[in-house]
């Protein structure tokens, strides 16, 4: 197989830079055809920065663009110039129209024509059988905002899939699917892969790095680490080549963790339950310890956790907080009750974008002192600095707009708003998604130590394993029911899983 | 779903109770009984001689004098006129008044009239068709005279004072651009600057009929231009605002002060103004056209021709007279 | 860095004040007397007076305008026609329903209070369509703009109600032995006021935060609606203010020209001070010098004898031009230039 | 499938039959409370496209606009210009009627790039944008002519006074003269615009980037359409189509003067709004702008055929109506969220 692939993409010496970072340093990059290539790295090594720039996004400072078939270097001004030439993208979070149809969402821009006028029928049939055809059966004349998420990914698939790219990549394309959905896309890149395509393909699951793809290229730092086949690169090494160092091996955290039993209750729920979402459901939370919500997207552990903060509101059941009966009307009674919520959408619910990342590390305990006693500002730069360096937070300047940083330093801005409040009881639904390795582990250490002082914590994740070296009990859940309550040995990666899937246990 | 849906039919019932209740007493038959049917056109409720003109119309066309008027308020919009008077040939009425907004642009819906063979009698203001017998005839008062009158006002009160040779310096404040009334009292009075040597027009400056406009326009004019001996106002209001800024600029006006003030219309306001020695003038611009189109209407159902044009009477009310008796008389 | 984005913050006060300066300075040329102040009768007399007397109105209104762009990313259009209402709530009750009084018919500052009232009610009905039932701002406003006048002539019953009593002229006009008109002192207060619990509280940044992103504004326990609420009461309040103002100098109501297209020189002031109206990060100072910009040049326009009706062409200029140097993209299109500029000249000097 | 679709609630669609409903139940009501002042005659339903005319087709560019999820407040002093410039070339400056229309389509064109250039490439807020060409139309217009200019361009007039019978509905009124009904060519054209800008929007790859470029900017973008393009193309449409709403506002009220078309911009938001064009953008449909412009139409008539309410009236009819559609699409909005939760 390895003699007749040819090299369709080739990426040389490519620079970048914005308004006082370096994001890309002669990067070069290379793609075969009928391959799928993984883009690991860190966050801020430059993977998104790579991939906008091959697409248009971005305008490169300096380096070339080799395309098969073109005998000159290209460059591409803008996504549509980049279609054109058989580069399409799959981008995280779903980049399609949510008021336009799910057919017109396929074929926009290369509507089918009939006497010079868009041909609804055709466009209706084609667009039904190129789902049918990846076994999506939906109506395709509906507008694609009154459909999940998972499945506006498949459609965004879809759509790429159909351009007949040379070039096709997925950006972290799995972070809003389910496993069986996962498995779909696989199979189907598998399919691609067989017709010659070269995929393209960022994702933090190391897992399906090794289940799916052929060859690796590691950037750090906006550098290229390097590229290497998938087999001679085990996943130890993997991780090591994108943080640049060794790192302590992250099932020995487990072992740090010196678990005191507690007995008073922080939080228990009484049948809460969320009309659609929610099926009632019993929780109890003790002072000090890590409980996982496990369960796949849409089983209601997001929601359970909103319930609990106040973001929604319950429609039955009851919530005690430290044994009195509780009921938030909006969060600030949360907050005020001790809690603390760390959103799974971070750009649209964590971060406050144009505000400095003092601003959003003191604004929630603002928020709980009340609009007229402000924080003084020598206050304000105690705290921020406090956080910082605590977290290390990878930040120009304190007062700098928290949106020039980088997803991972953005979350640890997150945590450290939260961590000025000294909440009791602490949600973090997704804290490590879309973020690198070493954040990850530094995270996980925190939630522990947290723990230990006290803090319970509520940790919902979609790794599993995440979750095992963390947590002190596991709620899963499936359909928005408890399904299984694990603790202690029972908790495996088998148990859990067995229980996701319905099985015995 | 369902609850949106209900809220909805019980607005569109609401909505249409509101219609048939306030229509209920203007439904009777329009050709059962024997009353004269009259559309009127007028333009707004901008201003005190509006309000005083609508009145006029609504106290002559009762149906205790055998009328029945329907009356429709432009808001200041020609399009909106357009649409009444379309709306007044559909409803069979007898004759249309019109109080036209600006003098332009009559032709078409004038010929829709002509063609359902309805009189159309303009009131106030002239309009400018290229076929006169679009209309019957017009009502109102000749701004053009009102602008002369103001001027030859000028020229006795200075003779009186003994300034007629003195170098006289004036400002107007001009109404609306391209209102038939600013058109005619700025070309009245210009015509009796013309004869004028020795008056000096300084400058002529908007105040859209506002009082603040014409307040803001006269201080403007106190720092450009330091020895103004008159102001000509073309409303009353803009007059009020003018003899504001002067006193904020420690000026005295009125008959006893440094500053001469013209103004036009008369409202009740501008007999205080004088009385308080504030004003010099005003010319009349009589809005009381009410009878007068009636006594038209009464000719034209007995058959007989009127003539086209026709001016209601106009005095010019000063300091020199009773005007506290005079005020007493007016109705407005 | 931070030397670099306090340039910015400056930079973004910069413009506003370039222009104002640039409208000074057409005046200084084109009227000589312009900046010549005078006392006539006790009272400061001139050109400046007159821009910052008449600019007060719209300064009231553009505080309130910004901090509604600034919570909502949306503008208040009703604000000329709430001018309207609150006029014609006080007038109706000072004069009791007739048309021209000169004794007050109920005490003056129930009149004064009725108006505050009256603007806030509206400036209310605006925040419940914008931040409960969740109403694009513009179109929310557009209920009042339009209905905002009738009301106003319904009260009045379409005449122009006066108040023909001195100190009813006050709040218009000098207080005497005040060398100053009274609008500029109210205006200067209603600034102070805002920009000290701006500053003193946390509102200021609750009304950023919301502005910016509403849901984490939530999440982090501010009550978003409830801000955005607040700001458009607060501006129904300023321009129940400004509607006084404008009532009492030419004391009287008069529901078809009372703050007539103010709210577009409002929503200009807010944009020619620096303030995006997408809402977020906004400046007081900035729509406070915008605001005198506008009047600086209509009065220069009205001194320099250009008719009324021509000035918006050189409003529509003058915007153009600044929104064109505050726009992001013309600034990169620019930077971009110049970086070729000076590579080319590098080359010559070679 | 077709159960499927059925499930699949349409907000859309639902809004415009309520605003299309609406319009009837209120005609209807019309027809019954008035029955014997006329209003039941065809020439009242003509008139209402007869004198809206212009409004149907600047609301539809404004739908067009606002789908993009902008908005257009100049069209009114446009109007205004184009009246203007139509009166003072063939009155003042002696060009031909024909001549005189060209050079407005072309200004409209050109005043629509302008503002397109200045939202799509320097990325300056609409509103912005719109009111600096509010006040540069208005103020030109006063720099063309401080006027009242009648137009009495005979080759124009003829256009203006053509009536176009229709063959049924005649009536005699109480004068004794048979009144047939007719329309002018003025409402040809404000149909043809409507028709082909529906047509536009529906079946063309312009059309549906326009609704694409509403729905999510940066989708689009990242889709591979050329948004600048799209939006600027959307802007210059409108100028175009405000140019024609110019001519036609003209060709009924043959003249130009500073102060014409006043406040039009907000009767075509308000028609557009009410005809369900939401001003976030990406949902719209130029029907359901007529049927907004002529729902306020009715309001209009209803108010002059009552013959003793003031003009206040009408103001606070349309916003009470305003106001119950913007709710009604917010409780709509929010119910939907409420299902997808």
């Amino acid at each position: 197989m390895e003699e007749h692939q040819h090299v369709v993409l080739t990426m040389r010496g490519i620079c970048k830079s914005f308004p006082g970072v370096k994001a890309l340093q002669d990067v070069d990059f290379t793609l075969r055809t009928g391959e799928i290539h993984a883009l690991m790295g860190e966050n801020g090594a430059g993977k998104s920065t790579l991939i906008k720039v091959l697409t248009g996004v971005y305008e490169l400072d300096k380096g070339e663009i080799r395309l098969e078939g073109i005998d000159h270097p290209i460059v591409n001004r803008s996504p549509e110039e980049a279609q054109s030439k058989g580069i399409s993208t799959v981008y995280q979070e779903v980049n399609l129209c949510p008021n336009l149809s799910v057919a017109e969402n396929i074929y926009i821009g290369r509507e089918p024509k009939k006497f010079g006028r868009i041909d609804w029928k055709t466009m209706n049939r084609l667009g039904a059988e190129l789902l049918k055809s990846l076994d999506i059966d939906v109506d395709v004349t509906v507008p694609l905002g009154h459909y999940s998420i998972a499945l506006q990914q498949m459609v965004a698939i879809a759509r790429a899939v159909d351009m007949s790219a040379k070039v096709l990549i997925l950006d972290e394309p799995t972070s809003s699917l389910d496993e069986l959905e996962v498995e779909k896309l696989f199979t189907l890149m598998r399919k691609l892969k067989g017709q010659g395509v070269g995929i393209i393909f960022v994702t933090h699951f190391l897992e399906q790095v090794y289940e799916v793809c052929d060859r690796i290229t590691v950037l750090r730092n906006g550098q290229l680490v390097g590229e290497y086949p998938v087999a001679q690169l085990p996943r130890l090494q993997l991780v090591a080549k994108m943080m640049g160092k060794d790192f302590d091996d992250l099932a020995s955290i487990k072992s740090l963790r010196k678990h005191t039993p507690a007995e008073d209750v922080v939080i228990s729920t009484e049948r809460l339950g969320h009309s659609g979402t929610i099926k009632p459901f019993d929780l109890q939370i003790q002072k000090g310890q890590v409980v996982g919500l496990a369960g796949l997207l849409g089983s209601g552990r997001s929601e359970l956790a909103r319930c609990i903060y106040g973001t929604d509101r319950p429609d039955s059941g009851k919530l005690h907080v430290d044994g009195r009966e509780f009921a938030a009307s909006h969060p600030i009674d949360s907050m005020h009750a001790g809690m603390a919520y760390l959103p799974e959408d971070r750009k649209n619910e964590g971060i406050i974008a144009d505000l400095s990342v003092r601003e959003n590390i003191m604004i929630a305990l603002q928020a709980k002192r009340g609009v007229f006693k402000l924080l003084s500002r020598k206050e304000q730069e105690e705290f921020t600095d406090k956080y910082i360096d605590l977290l290390q937070i990878k930040t120009s300047d304190r007062d700098a707009p928290v949106k020039s940083l980088s997803g991972g330093n953005q979350q640890k801005v997150i945590l450290g708003r939260w961590l000025l409040t000294e909440p009791d009881f602490f949600i973090l639904d997704e804290p490590t998604r879309g973020i690198d390795v070493g954040t990850k582990t530094e995270i996980q250490k925190l939630v522990l130590q947290l723990a230990d002082q006290g803090t319970s914590v509520m940790f919902i994740s979609s790794e599993i394993d995440e979750m095992l070296r963390t947590c002190d009990k596991m709620e899963v859940l499936r359909d928005g029911a408890k399904v299984a309550e694990l603790d202690g040995d029972r908790m495996s990666q088998e148990s859990i899983m067995a229980s996701i899937a319905g099985g015995e246990r | 779903m369902k609850k949106a849906l209900a809220i909805a039919l019980v607005a569109l019932v609401a909505l249409s109770g509101v219609f048939a209740g306030g229509a209920q007493e203007s439904a009777a038959p329009a050709a059962s009984d024997n009353l004269i049917v009259v559309g009127y056109a007028q333009v707004g409720a901008e201003s005190d001689w509006r309000t005083a003109n609508t009145q006029s119309f609504k106290s002559t066309f009762t149906e205790a004098n055998g009328y029945r008027l329907i009356f429709d308020d432009a808001q200041q919009k020609q399009e909106n006129q357009i649409k009444a008077i379309r709306s007044f040939i559909q409803q069979d009425v007898d004759y249309i008044v019109v109080a036209p907004v600006v003098e332009t642009g009559w032709e078409t819906v004038l010929k829709e009239a002509k063609d359902a063979g309805i009189p159309v009698i303009l009131s106030d203001r002239m309009m400018d068709v290229s076929d006169p017998s679009l209309y019957t005839c017009w009502v109102g008062g000749n701004f053009i005279k009102e602008g002369e009158d103001a001027g030859k006002w000028l020229i006795d009160y200075l003779k009186k004072q003994g300034r007629s040779n003195e170098k006289i310096n004036i400002v107007t404040l001009q109404g609306t651009i391209g209102a038939s009334a600013q058109i005619g009292r700025t070309e009245g009075f210009g015509n009796i600057v013309k004869t004028q040597p020795n008056w000096n027009m300084l400058a002529m400056q908007t105040g859209e009929f506002t009082q603040a406009k014409g307040q803001e326009v006269m201080e403007s004019f106190l720092k450009s231009y330091p020895d103004i001996d008159v102001v000509v106002a073309e409303n009353d209001n803009m007059a009020f605002g003018a003899i504001d800024a002067i006193k904020a600029a420690g000026k005295t006006c009125g008959p006893n002060g440094d500053i001469i003030i013209i103004s036009f219309d008369a409202v009740a306001a501008a007999f205080d103004s004088m009385i308080a020695g504030d004003m010099n003038v005003s010319v009349e611009c009589n809005p009381l056209h009410g009878p007068r189109v009636a006594e038209i209407i009464q000719k034209l159902e007995k058959g007989e021709t009127v003539d086209k044009i026709q001016y209601v009477v106009e005095e010019v009310f000063d300091t020199s007279m009773d005007l506290p008796a005079v005020k007493a008389t007016r109705l407005y | 860095m931070n030397e670099k984005l306090k340039r910015i913050t400056h930079y973004r006060l910069f413009l506003p004040l370039i222009c104002l300066a640039l409208v000074l300075l057409v005046n200084m040329i084109k009227t000589p007397t312009f900046f010549h102040l005078s006392i006539k009768n006790g009272v400061l007399y001139g050109y400046t007076v007159d821009v910052v007397n008449r600019a007060s109105e719209l300064v009231i209104l553009a505080v309130g305008m910004t901090l509604v762009v600034a919570s909502s990313a949306g503008t208040d259009i009703s604000v000329g026609a709430v001018m309207a209402v609150a006029g014609a709530v006080c007038c109706y009750i000072l004069s009791g329903g007739a048309v021209s009084v000169n004794e007050y018919h109920a005490p003056w500052i129930l009149g004064l209070l009725a108006a505050l009232v009256a603007g806030t009610v509206c400036g209310a009905w605006n925040g419940f369509l914008v931040s409960r039932m969740k109403i694009q701002p513009m179109v929310a406003t557009l209920i009042l703009f339009t209905a905002g006048r009738g009301i106003a002539q319904l009260i009045t019953k379409g005449q122009i109600t006066y108040i023909r009593v001195e100190s009813f002229k006050l709040l218009g006009a000098n207080i005497p032995g005040i060398p100053l008109p009274t609008p500029i002192f109210i205006a200067i207060i209603v600034v102070l006021i805002t920009s000290i619990v701006l500053k003193k509280t946390a509102l200021g940044l609750y009304i950023e935060a919301v502005g910016i992103n509403p849901t984490a504004s939530r999440n982090v326990g501010i009550k978003s609606k409830q801000i955005i609420f607040f700001t458009y009461t607060f501006c129904g309040l300023l321009a129940g203010i400004a509607g006084m103002i404008a009532t009492s100098r030419i004391y009287s109501a008069d529901a078809n020209n009372i703050g007539l297209n103010m709210e577009l020189d409002a929503i200009l002031a807010v944009a020619l001070g620096g303030n995006s109206l997408g809402g977020g990060k906004f400046s007081i100072s900035g729509s406070v010098i915008g605001a005198y910009t506008i009047q600086a040049l209509t009065t220069t326009l009205y001194a320099m004898g250009v008719s009324a009706d021509q000035i918006p062409v050189y409003k529509a200029i003058v915007v153009v031009i600044i929104v064109t140097l505050q726009s992001e993209e013309f600034n990169r299109y620019m930077r971009k230039f110049s970086a070729r500029f000076a590579a080319r000249k590098a080359e010559v000097a070679k | 499938m077709k159960l499927r679709r059925k499930k699949a609630f349409n907000e859309t669609t639902f809004l415009l039959t309520i605003t299309i409903t609406l319009f009837f139940a209120m005609y209807i009501a019309g027809m019954i409370v008035f029955k014997n002042n006329g209003f039941a005659r065809l020439q009242v339903f003509l008139n209402l496209f007869i004198s809206n005319a212009s409004l149907i087709v600047i609301a539809a560019g404004m739908t067009v606009v606002m789908i993009t999820g902008g908005i257009d407040i100049s069209v009114g002093s446009f109007v205004a210009m184009s009246c203007m410039m139509l009166a003072h070339m063939m009155e003042r400056s002696g060009y031909g009627a024909i001549h005189s229309v060209l050079i407005v389509l072309l200004t409209g064109i050109v005043f629509g790039f302008v503002q397109g250039y200045l939202v799509s490439y320097l990325k300056i807020q609409p509103f912005i944008v719109t009111l600096a060409g509010m006040f540069f139309a208005r103020g030109m217009t006063a720099i063309i002519s401080q006027d009242m200019i009648s137009i009495k361009n005979p080759m124009f007039l003829s256009w203006a006074t053509h009536k176009i019978y229709l063959p049924f509905g005649g009536y005699t009124n109480r004068k004794g003269v048979l009144v047939i009904p007719y329309i002018y060519p003025t409402v040809i054209i404000a149909l043809i615009a409507l028709v082909v800008i529906w047509a536009l929007l529906r079946y063309t790859k312009f059309g549906r980037r326009i609704y694409a470029i509403g729905g999510s900017e940066t989708s689009a973008l990242l889709m591979g359409l050329n948004v600048r393009r799209t939006r600027l193309f959307a802007y210059i449409l409108d100028g175009f189509l405000c140019a024609i709403g110019g001519i036609l506002f003209c060709l009924n009220t043959c003249s130009g003067f500073v102060e014409q078309a006043k406040g039009l911009e907000m009767e075509a938001i308000a028609g557009a709004v009410i005809g369900g064009t939401l001003l976030t953008g990406g949902v719209g449909n130029v029907f359901g702008s007529l049927f907004g412009v002529l729902i306020k139409g009715t309001i209009e008539t209803f108010i002059t055929f009552q013959g003793t309410l003031s003009s206040w009236w009408t103001r606070i009819t349309i916003a009470a109506l305003l106001a119950f559609f913007i709710i009604l699409q917010s409780l709509l909005a929010s119910s939907k969220l409420k299902k997808r939760r």
